[in-house]
């Protein structure tokens, strides 16, 4: 997408091209909720440059008891727990999307293995036998969800994270992401893993955990007692893990997310090393904001002179030689 | 205003439309108490709206990243009323805002009263949950309806926000006594004369909501609940606003807030 | 300290008594600069019920290269660098501090068990020839600092924090609190190492690991690259772990701390668990503060029906049994 | 006001002092631009203040956890003047302030300019950095010493701060030409006619700082300088400010902001 003031947005995921570098962070935004709202063609207006849905396991997931949001000190906390309707109905969701021309990432998560395995191949077979639109690009594998049991017990270790990634990446030639949790003592490791175990690139972060009280009882205020924290106050956390990791692997494709609320977030996650970026909370604060976030994205390129989003591309990171 | 424009939602639905409006100008802002009554011009959300359903609206001046949700309190002309009680920083903050400036709001946004072939309707509501019911009253009372509303504060001090609201038959009770009867606003209810085809629309603390709904099962009355959550999409993506019912888990932003009474798990 | 409204504000933290909960979080308030700038006595007005210095290691340092602080949503971050005199000069600055009435807990750092010990023992010695006011009452460790080469390594292995803590116990028969760092997959582990090696007590939680670039650069803004988050942005981060503690070690006293700007916030902090709470970033919004919080912190108790602000302690942990 | 009052420090000293004043009332702000010029009555801070020094301000309204550093731009009688650049949220919205807004501001804080037996002084400013200047310009003024004073800015617009000034001999430079003299204002020395025994007091960005470093030394002046640092505590507490100098890395609060200029180390 290359804007009337030529800055060209163009990015490449490992094999995949996006418009720019924009995506949702999955389990923020639901393009069908949208559509069904919207008064115009939705897809047509649809802004991210790849569909991320809600993380999608192999059963139906009833999620955490209620309440499950909340706002923090410049930020969110939720404890969602995956709830979701499993990877059948998801299935039969996709229809739905046909029109949508960017291609659709699907978040998969699971306990273990065979869960992440039994979601896409029940996905590679739906998609083996009806061809066609939506373009489901690749899978982002969820190792990093904090409010589940067992859901942040993979993400923390590298043999875990591994032994997911080499299951899902034995059934599919997509492109395969692996989410990292940053609930770690260092990230590295399991990147690292992760990569060698066959991902094509890594996402990063998912929520920090966190608790936030009722402030009438002074108990949990989250049903699920604690929860995932997200939003601009774990920006500086978010940034300082995509660039670790981007020093760490480089040539590995990054999607750097946490806090993003405007163009120039977008551009300090790639100045991190990033390729893309996910906007997670900021879509909360309005249906505009991604649109928003975009253009303020191409004018900050387009003030620093850089021809290519790519160009502003690892500027943070530490140089080598 | 057409009545047509005002008239209830006829069954259980969820208007499909959505109307995002950006910077809408506030044109009036009267103070009752912790209580504002904005109206806020709004025409895209007005022509929409059904009683019992709600916007979502940014606190302006930024720091806040979630919008906060808010009943569609009346819905006059190119005129959308909303009715803020200050509870914490970002209500105070939508209730100090000042005429001529602009919000954001969103909507209209979730499920509506369900109010086609109603004789007569008991409106029941305790402290900011009466927002809602103003709208229901003017709806109803452009089609004829008989409304009596029955609305519950715990003081004085809470009970000014009753200034902001127009209709005819109401009952007022505060905990204290300092203004209309003393006690709950449920209280009240086996006082208050009815007919036996009357329908019972209530918003309010879950404490009412649970007795209204023991007292609508007693007497076999037929009645819908207007449910809160903390929300952060409101546009049903997130899953973050669910609340129990007989039917599982709901999105109160999406299923909801309007909810059968007898759908609702109270305790 | 019973107020008016009689609400008992003291606190048992260990053998030590305090007059209240509210102590200042190491490096962010000094009181002899503060009382070299005030007009009055102001070891009468200061408003700590224990005072922690800034950390002092075995020989000076010079610190971080500068940039070191700046703002985040809703957060600060730093790279200070323990930029300290040493501990022989920060001895022969106590006989400065002799009209404090409040105890003196030291704050010490070090990249091995030898420096910690040597801190104490010099300080020891001092303490044992000229004894006399002011009351030292104990050492805070600092294993958690995440600006200096070495320091995180320490909190971050339950090992090496045991091997610190004997150390520094075998010198000393003063209160030792041992403080951890967030950024750790589990805390527990490292509480529970410091508690067996003879740890009285522990502080939690040091700064979060982040990055802040500088806008005009996109190059990392700090001097050392990377820094300590802090402030109201990590404070549901600080509360879990806080909470995460006080149920893996119960009865092992707590100093909580994380974003305290308000006496909410310190009630929150001994609900999950806390004695006694630190207000670090807030002492930067107002010399006032540190005052401010402890009289909301009293209201507070008094509005509950609180008759000691103890009554809070643990309300919001996972109840036994 | 009293000449006394206001009288240039008489050493590179640190007055003890230190008056921490809450909720001052502003009294004046006027726009120049992207500038402010705020009058604040603050007698306990005026009343001690030196020039060179700073006060600590809270942006108003919450949402920001740190103080604004902004440097004392005049002391006149009971009023604390303040120039205020807008350049990012929290000097936006000092900026903004309007009269009768209350402001907490702690101080006075760090060094002055010392300016014991001096002749003739000139002062050197870029930006935002000329604001310390005038009440410099004032002190020294009052006890007869010969000021001059330059002021380099961006461009046209930057330059509308000069109408917030009130210095007899100033001369302006822009970058782009369209206000004084074309060129950075550096430039301008050379051109400037001052005695030999002339004392340079600068405040700016960090490349005029080691441009007028240079000229001083070739020249053989004595001369001042006063550095910008982030600042958390703004008291000497957090040692967060620290810049390099020929004398180790000094705090910008405490042992600045104002240093010798042979001290700074540059590039
Ligand atoms: C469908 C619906 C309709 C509502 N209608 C009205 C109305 O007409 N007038 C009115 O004054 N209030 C109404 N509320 C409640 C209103 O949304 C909250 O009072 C407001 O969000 C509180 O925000 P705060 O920043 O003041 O409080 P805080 O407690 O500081 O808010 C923190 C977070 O919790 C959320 N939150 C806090 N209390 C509530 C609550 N009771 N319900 C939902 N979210 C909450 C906030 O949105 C925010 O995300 C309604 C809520 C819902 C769900
Ligand atoms: C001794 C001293 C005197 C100053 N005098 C003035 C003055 O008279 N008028 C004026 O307009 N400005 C002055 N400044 C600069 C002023 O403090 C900054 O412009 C202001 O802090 C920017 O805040 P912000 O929120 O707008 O910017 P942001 O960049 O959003 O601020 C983020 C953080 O960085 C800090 N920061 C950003 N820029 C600077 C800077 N240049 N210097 C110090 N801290 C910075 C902020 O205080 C804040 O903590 C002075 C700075 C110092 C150190
Ligand atoms: C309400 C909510 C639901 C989320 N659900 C998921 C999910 O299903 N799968 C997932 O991988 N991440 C999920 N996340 C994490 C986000 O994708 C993202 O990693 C995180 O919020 C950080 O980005 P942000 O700060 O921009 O929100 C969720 C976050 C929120 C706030
Ligand atoms: C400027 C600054 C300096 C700090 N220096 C130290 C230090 O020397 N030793 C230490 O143990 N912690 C240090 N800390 C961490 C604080 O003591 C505290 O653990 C942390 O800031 C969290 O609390 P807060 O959110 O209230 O600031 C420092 C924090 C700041 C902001
Ligand atoms: S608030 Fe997101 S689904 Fe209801
Ligand atoms: S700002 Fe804290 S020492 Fe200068």
């Amino acid at each position: 997408m290359t804007g009337v003031d030529g800055v060209d947005l163009r990015v490449d995921l490992g094999s995949l091209t996006l418009e720019h570098p924009l995506v949702d962070a999955s389990g923020t935004f639901d393009l069908l909720e949208n559509a069904r709202r919207f008064r115009g063609d939705y897809f047509a207006a649809f802004p991210y440059a790849a569909y991320v849905p809600k993380t999608v396991t192999s059963g139906p997931r009833e999620g955490n008891p209620p309440p499950r949001v909340t706002e923090t000190a410049c930020g969110m906390i939720n404890a969602i727990g995956l709830e979701n309707p499993g990877v059948e109905a998801f299935v039969s969701s996709l229809p739905a999307l046909r029109p949508l021309r960017q291609p659709v990432i699907v978040s998969v998560g699971g306990n273990a293995p065979e869960d992440f395995a039994a979601v896409v191949r029940h996905l590679e077979e739906a998609l083996d036998s009806s061809p066609g639109p939506p373009h489901v690009a690749g899978y982002e594998l969820n190792v990093s969800c904090p409010n589940v049991r067992g859901g942040l017990s993979i993400g923390v270790d590298p043999g875990a994270t591994a032994a997911v990634t080499t299951a899902v990446r034995a059934l599919t030639s997509r492109l395969v992401l692996v989410k990292l949790t940053p609930n770690v003592t260092d990230v590295r490791p399991v990147a690292r893993a992760a990569v060698q175990a066959g991902a094509d690139g890594l996402s990063l972060v998912n929520t920090l955990r966190g608790m936030v009280l009722d402030p009438a009882t002074l108990r949990p205020f989250l049903g699920n007692r604690t929860g995932g924290l997200c939003g601009p106050a774990i920006k500086p956390v978010a940034l300082r893990m995509v660039a670790e990791v981007a020093e760490e692997l480089p040539g590995v494709p990054l999607v750097g997310m946490g806090g993003v609320t405007s163009g120039r977030d977008a551009l300090e996650f790639i100045a991190c090393g990033a390729t893309a970026v996910a906007v997670g909370a900021a879509n909360f604060s309005g249906l505009e904001a991604p649109r928003r976030i975009l253009e303020e994205l191409r004018r900050e390129c387009a003030a620093r002179g850089f021809a290519r989003v790519g160009d502003a591309r690892g500027l943070a990171l530490a140089r080598a030689g | 205003m057409t009545p047509s424009a005002r008239r209830p939602g006829d069954g259980h639905e969820h208007p499909g439309q959505w109307a995002e409006t950006s910077r809408c100008r506030v044109a009036g802002a009267r103070r009752f108490g912790a209580f504002t009554a904005l109206e806020v011009l709004a025409p895209a959300i007005t022509r929409e709206a059904r009683p019992g359903q709600f916007v979502m609206v940014t606190v302006p001046g930024g720091g806040f990243l979630l919008r906060r949700p808010l009943s569609i309190f009346t819905a006059r002309g190119d005129r959308l009323g909303l009715l803020v009680e200050a509870r914490g920083p970002g209500s105070e903050r939508l209730a100090a805002v000042g005429v001529g400036e602009a919000l954001e709001v969103a909507g209209p946004l979730g499920s509506a009263f369900p109010a086609a072939d109603l004789r007569s309707a008991l409106l029941v509501g305790g402290g900011i949950g009466c927002a809602p019911l103003q709208f229901l009253a003017d709806a109803l009372g452009a089609t004829g309806v008989v409304v009596t509303a029955a609305f519950g504060f715990r003081d004085a001090r809470q009970a000014r926000a009753t200034g902001a609201f127009d209709i005819a038959r109401l009952w007022v009770t505060t905990e204290d006594g300092s203004v209309g009867r003393r006690g709950m606003v449920t209280d009240l209810l086996a006082a208050v004369d009815v007919p036996p085809s009357t329908t019972v629309f209530c918003c309010g603390p879950a404490a009412m909501i649970a007795a209204v709904q023991r007292w609508t099962a007693t007497e076999g009355l037929r009645g819908y609940a207007s449910l809160e959550a903390h929300m952060a999409c409101g546009v049903g993506a997130c899953h973050g606003c669910v609340v129990a019912t007989t039917r599982g888990a709901l999105r109160v932003c999406s299923e909801g807030p309007v909810f059968p009474l007898d759908e609702v798990v109270t305790g």
